[in-house]
């Protein structure tokens, strides 16, 4: 069974990545963002400068911002970046 | 109620013509023009890029005005963001709220740009005279969020 | 820092741009735009004449503009106030201020509106279907201004 | 030795009195705006209900708002008129 899901990467996450969007299985244990984050900073080391511990990632699952915690479930689309500055 | 978001400009006026002659109940009208400054943490900026995250942006926005709707009475509301490369002085935002009387009006109308600093998936990045930069959040709009 | 007294209308677009244009210190403007309702009272209004004291109405306004200078940062401040017969959904009188800052802006915007309710000399003559009447002054345009 | 002043009359005054300005040799122990009001209330049946004991009546002199203790000088602009209501 495959969970796939979209993350989207915005901002300088996307520079310091250089990754905007990818498709992804959601690898066995991973079920929230926050478990995400962690499986994503094991992916080398600019990967684990933004998401080790990284308290000031932002995440938003399907377009509504979410904590840690929030649940993934097969089909979301994943987004991380840091905090907004609009206005 | 209606929000863009979009790269070419606004005209305040046929904004505020549009909304005022939309109801002869309407009374009051408060809009909040953003420009784009020349200087911001003691550089020069020369440009700006604001990058945004498509479909979230439009639903941020869209919730901005309904949690207006729900705390304040208003006839109407509007948020145009603009997004893309934008120099000093281009105008950036425009929140506009229609109300029966002014206190909603200008409540409402506060409120929507305390959030949309704060809630709303946008980036800025400056060029200045030394180089690029991202902008970092400020920790005062957090707080004036939280004074609502 | 500009004050009208008039019977033209006036064009908010056009007053922004001038007053943005003016600094690219300016990152807020906010502005009031108020308009003449159909109904006030229980009543149907088809028309209002707006005396106003010519010569101290100028004096009131500027005074109104260097109190919100003295209360606020603003870089700019205008009121456009129109006199004479005015028809439901007219514009009736334009605050805008400047600032480096909105909530600066967003403050004085409101004070002088209070001010400008209790404290410049104006009075409306109202056109109804039960015939004319002047407009009494309110006592919750008094409880705004007494806030500040 | 005469005491020149300018009175205006604004609004429903205006209306009421059908009178809209006067020039005015200030009466002899008329030396306050209220004092003022007491002389002008002595006119006649509108100016009696206008200005006898009329809180509401609000004066202004030479453009400035006033309390009914500023005293008149000789050449000043006297205005009398109702709560105002602008905006």
């Amino acid at each position: 069974m495959t969970n796939l899901i979209k993350v989207l990467y915005f901002a300088r996450l996307k520079e310091s990545l250089n990754y905007s969007t990818e498709d992804m299985d959601l690898p066995a244990g991973v079920k929230t963002i926050a478990q995400l984050k962690d499986h994503l900073a094991k992916r080398g080391e600019a990967w684990a400068t933004l998401f080790n511990g990284q308290q000031s990632i932002r995440a938003a699952i399907n377009h509504a911002l979410v904590g840690n915690d929030a649940i993934i479930k097969s089909g979301d689309e994943v987004a991380f970046f840091p905090p907004v500055t609009g206005g | 109620m209606s929000v863009k978001v979009q790269t070419t400009d606004f005209d305040v006026g046929a904004e505020v013509a549009v909304m005022r002659l939309s109801s002869a109940n309407i009374g009051a009208l408060v809009s909040f023009v953003g420009q784009v400054r020349d200087f911001n943490d003691g550089d020069n900026v020369t440009s700006m890029f604001l990058e945004h995250y498509p479909g979230m942006t439009e639903k941020a926005l869209s919730e901005i005005i309904a949690q207006a709707k729900a705390g304040w009475s208003i006839a109407d509301a509007t948020i145009i963001h603009r997004v893309g490369e934008l120099k000093p002085q281009d105008q950036i935002v425009l929140v506009l709220v229609a109300s029966v009387h002014r206190q909603d009006a200008f409540a409402a109308c506060e409120f929507m740009m305390d959030q949309l600093k704060t809630n709303a998936p946008f980036w800025k990045k400056e060029q200045t005279q030394n180089g690029l930069r991202w902008v970092e959040a400020k920790a005062s709009d957090e707080a004036a969020r939280q004074r609502w």
